[in-house]
């Protein structure tokens, strides 16, 4: 599969910063997540973007925040050429007929007292995509699109087993005709063989519509085979970002390593040799000081400690931000052959 | 695997109410477990796995369910057994952990009483010797600075942290046989590693059997010695975890390990399965695969296929009636 | 926890200000002049405004209203413009008496309402559920003056068990019991109703939960599993909804104290509104919104002592 | 191609009538107060004496064949009371709790969809009115505004609001945050199609059941304020007065707050019948699959 070649940049996020109030204990003092801490990634035009983490990592955050479903603290939005940060409502609905989101629950993410029809047709007569008396032929061009039967239309979310639910959410964010998606965890509730129909289909519609997609997955393996390049992120910030294969066959931030090492591979020889996986994500309320992941890196010496590694071209389309990047790049590289 | 099977399962059938009518949720269930082995029952959401691993327990009891077919634990039949019977063999002999850590464990009760619950229940000791035990344990699972973290309440641990905590309380009368019930798919990759080395390392240990549930193969790959693939509430492959990777037979596990995207190798196509897992409704009588099957014929579709090792090695048999032909594999 | 309680005595403040407001201006809005209310229509002019300056009504209503907030802050709510008491001893005199059977109802209820909701929870769908379901839908629906009368007529009237009119003065601790009885009975059953009800479905949530499932694959007996397990999670929101029903009972006993003839906080109020004795009528309700207050504290600090995932480490 | 089935208010009428039907509990309740409904409304008819009658050679009589219920103090038909006082406790507690439930819930909704201030403010105020049993605020409220139809309405309304506020924020809470809330936004609706089209409707069960549990509670409340003095001003009949009367009597003419009592009983009962089913039926915890 060879998707058509990226040109320039279509949504772009700059230093973007977001912080949460935790719940409060009983008369316990306020405290602040920073669910992302200057985070700037760049979804090119016809890109798919692979977004990946642990839970907690603010991988959510930062789609969410990208498509203004939640407000940056800090830092800018771009979306085609246009400083999108401030829009205002009335705008950025319009924006959304090109912006659009998948989520990872798609019972979750349907009305549930809505039938297919309904869902469908509400957003076509909100964005008047369409003039009213088509709505029905285009509501079944959209089904049909997603491969789904046209007896679907009369039918309520839960009747509808997960693959064929997450292709309604599809449908719906399709009827707009968008130029970007947001896929949230898309297929990680799915069962592999519906996965597997679900990519399928994303990546027919990157070919037919030339579409992008921002991709947040924890699975490493799902964004190697989708996506173009991958970012990688680490409690709240990015850690490393770079082309796919070379990510996850060669990666340069001990984080990316330490995943990579982690994820399962159906291969008993593989999946048996000692993976040296440590330490728990610590809790994002209290984020260790200098580089996070310090706690659990191998390599950790006194500056990491201390001072939060800048973010470093290692060519090759590469960054990766580690203090340890010069001496150990190419170590990494080896244990990966 | 040497020695006699600490359990053996034989034509299990679970049953289920559903809508007045009594429905089969899994139907001739077959598999033994040797001492020491490590059995994965894999399959999608719905095969029936879960049920199977409840049953073993007798957690599936009231009026809404129903159990037919054999279990026997040692050459105790554990089908039909009265529940103060089940009580003594339930954590004691064989013992269970779940998917979800954060429901799992009692959220208004210290950790450690947690632990030795079971402890007190089933080998009667003091609280104090209860407590060591459980302190032991706690250690033994790597939680750090048990002493002080025994009054702890769960709210208070990381999800990886509760599951060791659950490990541990399963761990307590060192059973005999381990059912685990998708132990890591609530956690993150990095604590799904370690917890699996840990499981790994405690059944090697204290020579223990385990049962394992999962849906990724990729799990299975790290921990299982044999595998059992399951459909539509069926056994439909089961062989050594070396020989299912390398040489699937059954045209649904071959597909399964097609339809996997993998992160250490280029993956040019994926090969996804047509059509959905059907309902138990939906059930036929012949091999409940057919409708998606590449290979299926009429043969197919009217009676069940049973599993046999057909052509194959002994280990490994499968339920298809034109399963893959035997590869000639150079050792 | 004790830093927690503090907090939330700041944060009533707001309330308890929102209600003196209320207060003071429901007894601006009244039709009428309190000094005519007080010497009578007969009453000459000299009389009515020599009172007026005595009242403060002379003085701006923003100043009257400083005052009046001064007033309360030193504990001063007047004096009842029928007996000339002053309002704080009216109160003190009868709130032991309120206070008395508002507990001794809340034990009742208690002590019936969750043992009968857990047993109804247990034997899901039979007949203990079946009866404890339509007995308490039955109490909820019976006004608790009604359900007060009919317990009058048995006990009292036909049995004669429990005295018809509750004593007053100095009595033994026997004949206060028995006094208190009736009245807490009342109050206490129809609580029980609500408790059982509210038992009944977080326990049934409870059953339903992963943990019940863990203790059982670990062994541990059903009935104990139950008690340790279930019963002891059960119980947390029952402890809030007992203390929201706490002014559901100081509600009630307004009308439990009309009832059985018992000195105490309504009985005050009922004759302070038939008299319009306004200044009395203003004491109570802010008592009332103080004694809310406390009780919504007790049961926030219930709630942390049953509920360790909200307790301070 | 199939078409939308059917409006969205004819769903909900069937769907109504669907939950009704199934369940005989509801149905039992349904039928009791629509009979009391009926009395009220054919009161006139039904009676067969006029209510403020006084027969001062018949005080206090005993029930008979001339009055089925018997005679109160001033010798006025007990059975005719009941059935015109019936007439007070459902406008009264019907008044109050419409009133009640459209600005609760439209508060609720609100402050829930859009939190901030809009919340702050409607959480205080929320709070402040449910730290009072409702029959306290009530009588706070008329001890000082007096006891007339249209002030008892209000106070019961007052009373009850905070209780719609409550069962409107918190799902509509739960809600924002859940994915197709999420979705509309991300399709760029509005916030007010979005309360309305896509929140609204799934709460309303919740506060259905509200409104038949705290109607139910309203009748109560409003007899007890009578009880105590504060209903609607004698010698209009009202069930909470004539108990009240009764009670006075008690020790010789026990019927006289009996009927009236029961007459209570019944219409609270069928409410709470009524309620209680409908949270059975709509619990999604109990519910089956459609």
């Amino acid at each position: 599969m060879t998707p058509p070649a990226p040109r320039g940049p279509l949504l772009e996020g700059f230093n973007l910063t977001k912080t949460f109030e935790a719940r409060r204990r009983m008369g316990a003092p306020r405290a602040r997540v920073h669910a992302l801490d200057d985070v700037s990634l760049t979804v090119a035009y016809r890109e798919t973007l692979g977004l990946v983490g642990e839970s907690g990592c603010g991988k959510s955050t930062a789609g969410r925040t990208l498509l203004r479903l939640l407000e940056p603290d800090a830092g800018s939005i771009w979306f085609d050429g246009e400083d999108i940060t401030h829009a205002v409502p009335r705008h950025m609905r319009a924006l959304r007929k090109r912006l659009q989101i998948i989520f990872q629950d798609p019972y979750a993410s349907l009305d549930p007292r809505m039938t297919v029809y309904e869902t469908l047709a509400e957003v076509l007569r909100v964005h008047n995509v369409c003039p009213r008396r088509e709505i029905p032929a285009r509501v079944a061009e959209l089904l049909d699109t997603v491969g789904l039967p046209p007896s679907a239309a009369g039918r309520y979310p839960h009747a509808f087993s997960g693959g064929q639910r997450q292709r309604i959410g599809i449908a719906r964010s399709l009827s707009v005709a968008p130029d970007l998606i947001v896929a949230d965890e898309a297929v990680s509730a799915l069962d592999v063989s519906i996965q597997a129909q679900i990519l399928e289909l994303l990546a027919r519609l990157r070919e037919k519509r030339g579409l992008s997609y921002l991709f947040i997955s924890h699975d490493l393996g799902v964004v190697r085979y989708f996506c173009q390049r991958a970012v990688v992120m680490y409690l709240g910030r990015i850690v490393e970002s770079g082309p796919v294969a070379a990510l996850f066959d060669a990666p340069l931030h001990p984080y990316t390593r330490m995943l990579r090492q982690a994820s399962p591979v159906p291969d008993p020889v593989q999946a048996r040799a000692t993976v040296q996986v440590t330490g728990e994500v610590p809790s994002p309320l209290a984020p260790p000081p200098g580089c996070h992941f310090h706690p659990r890196c191998p390599l950790a010496t006194a500056i990491c400690r201390q001072e939060r590694p800048a973010m470093r071209d290692a060519g090759g389309g590469r960054l990766v931000a580690c203090h340890l990047y010069r001496e150990e790049g190419k170590e990494g590289q080896a244990s990966f052959s | 695997m040497p020695g006699d099977p600490v359990l053996s399962v034989q034509g299990l059938s679970v049953q289920f109410r559903i809508g007045g009518a009594w429905r089969a949720a899994t139907r001739g269930i077959d598999f033994d477990l040797a001492p020491n082995e490590t059995l994965a029952l894999v399959g999608e959401s719905g095969c029936g796995k879960s049920i199977t691993c409840a049953s073993i327990l007798g957690l599936l009891g009231g009026e809404g369910a129903r159990v037919e077919g054999s279990i026997r634990y040692r050459g105790r039949e554990i089908v039909g057994m009265p529940e103060s019977e089940l009580e003594k063999i339930r954590g004691k002999e064989i013992a269970m952990i779940f998917q979800e850590p954060m429901t799992a464990l009692n959220p208004v009760m210290p950790v450690g009483e947690q632990i030795a619950e079971a402890i007190s229940v089933h080998l009667g000791c003091s609280r104090a010797e209860a407590k060591t035990r459980a302190l032991g344990f706690m250690e033994r699972v790597r939680i750090p600075a048990a002493p002080e973290r025994y009054r702890d309440y769960p709210h208070q641990f990381s999800g990886g942290m509760r599951q060791r905590i659950v490990i541990a309380m399963a761990m307590a009368c060192q059973p005999r046989i381990l059912l685990a019930d998708e132990p890591t798919t609530a956690l993150d990759v990095t604590i799904q590693a370690q917890i699996l080395a840990e499981l790994r390392d405690l059944c090697a240990n204290l020579e223990m059997s385990m049962v394992f549930i999962t849906h990724s193969l990729g799990v299975v790959a790290a921990i299982a010695d044999r595998v059992a693939v399951m459909y539509a509430g069926e056994i439909v492959e089961i062989a050594p975890v070396a020989e299912l990777f390398a040489a699937p037979r059954h045209p649904y596990t071959q597909a399964l390990l097609q339809a996997i995207p993998r992160v250490d190798r280029e993956t040019v196509t994926l090969r996804a399965i047509p059509g959905q897992v059907p309902a138990i409704a939906e059930f036929g009588s012949g091999c409940r695969f057919a409708p998606r099957c590449p290979r299926a014929s009429e043969a197919c579709q009217a009676v069940p296929p049973e599993l046999a090792a057909r052509g194959g090695p002994e280990g490994h048999r499968v339920a298809c009636l034109a399963p893959a032909p035997v590869r000639e594999r150079a050792s | 926890m004790a830093r927690y309680a503090i907090l939330k005595l700041i944060y009533s403040v707001p309330t308890l200000l929102a209600v003196l407001t209320l207060v003071f201006v429901l007894t601006r809005v009244i039709p009428g002049d309190p000094a005519l209310m007080i010497l009578g229509d007969q009453a000459s002019p000299q009389a009515i405004a020599a009172l007026h300056v005595q009242l403060g009504l002379d003085r701006p209503v923003w100043m009257q209203y400083l005052h009046f907030l001064a007033n309360v802050a030193h504990g001063d709510f007047g004096k009842s413009l029928v007996t000339g008491q002053s309002v704080v001893d009216l109160a003190a005199s009868v709130l032991p008496s309120t206070l008395e059977l508002t507990i001794a109802s809340l034990v009742v209820g208690t002590v019936i309402g969750v043992p009968l909701g857990a047993w109804a929870a247990i034997h899901r769908n039979s007949m203990p559920d079946a009866l404890v379901r339509a007995g308490s839908l039955l109490g909820l629906s019976l006004p608790a003056f009604v359900f007060g009368i009919l317990l009058l007529i048995v006990f009292s009237v036909q049995l004669g068990w429990f005295p018809v009119i509750s004593p007053t003065g100095r009595v033994s601790a026997l004949e206060n019991l028995r006094a208190l009885a009736l009245p807490a009975l009342t109050l206490g059953i129809l609580m029980a109703a609500y408790i059982a009800r509210v038992t009944r479905s977080s326990m049934l949530q409870i059953l339903g939960e992963d943990f019940i499932r863990t203790a059982r694959a670990k062994g541990v007996p059903w009935r104990m599993v139950i008690r340790r397990h279930a019963l002891r999670n059960a119980i947390i929101p029952v402890v809030t909804v007992v203390g929201l029903y706490l002014g559901v009972l100081i509600g009630n006993s307004v009308l439990t104290e009309m009832v059985f003839n018992r000195p105490g906080l309504g009985k005050l109020i009922v004759g302070a509104l038939t008299q319009r004795d306004y200044p009395v009528l203003q004491g109570l309700m802010v008592l009332y919104t103080l004694l809310i207050i406390i009780a919504n504290l007790l049961t926030d600090l219930a709630y942390g002592i049953f509920n360790p995932t909200v307790r301070l480490r | 191609m199939p078409r939308p089935a059917g409006s969205a208010a004819g769903r909900l009428a069937r769907k109504l009538w669907r939950i009704a039907t199934a369940n005989i509990t509801i149905e039992a309740g349904i039928v009791l107060f629509l009979l009391v409904v009926a009395v009220a409304v054919f009161a006139p008819l039904i009676a067969t004496h006029d209510p403020l009658d006084q027969d001062l050679f018949e005080r206090l009589g005993t029930p008979s064949t001339e009055h089925w219920l018997g005679t109160d103090s001033f010798g006025r038909d007990i059975f005719s009371r009941i059935v015109f006082g019936a007439r007070i406790s459902l406008v009264i507690g019907l008044s109050a709790v419409l009133t009640a439930m459209v600005v609760g819930s439209f508060l609720g909704v609100l402050s829930g969809y859009l939190g901030g201030w809009v919340d702050q403010l409607v959480g205080q105020a929320t709070n402040i009115l449910l730290a009072f049993p409702s029959l306290i605020l009530g009588l706070m409220v008329v001890a000082f505004l007096g006891p007339s139809m249209i002030n008892l309405i209000a106070a019961i309304a007052l009373a009850t609001v905070p209780q719609f506020v409550r069962v409107a924020r918190a799902p509509t809470v739960a809600l924002r945050d859940r994915d197709y809330i999420q979705a509309c936004r991300a399709l760029g609706f509005s916030p007010l199609r979005t309360m309305l089209r896509h929140v609204l409707p799934n709460i309303w069960p919740e506060i259905l059941v509200m409104a038949t549990l705290w109607l139910a509670t309203a009748i109560r409340v409003e007899a007890s304020l009578a009880f105590i003095g504060l209903g609607v001003k004698p010698p209009t009949p009202t069930w909470g007065g004539m108990i009240r009367e009764g009670f006075e009597n008690i020790l010789t003419s026990l019927w006289l707050a009996i009927f009236p009592s029961l007459a209570i009983l019944v219409v609270v009962f069928a409410l709470n019948l009524i309620g209680d089913g409908l949270r059975d039926a709509l619990d999604p915890r109990l519910r089956k699959d459609e």
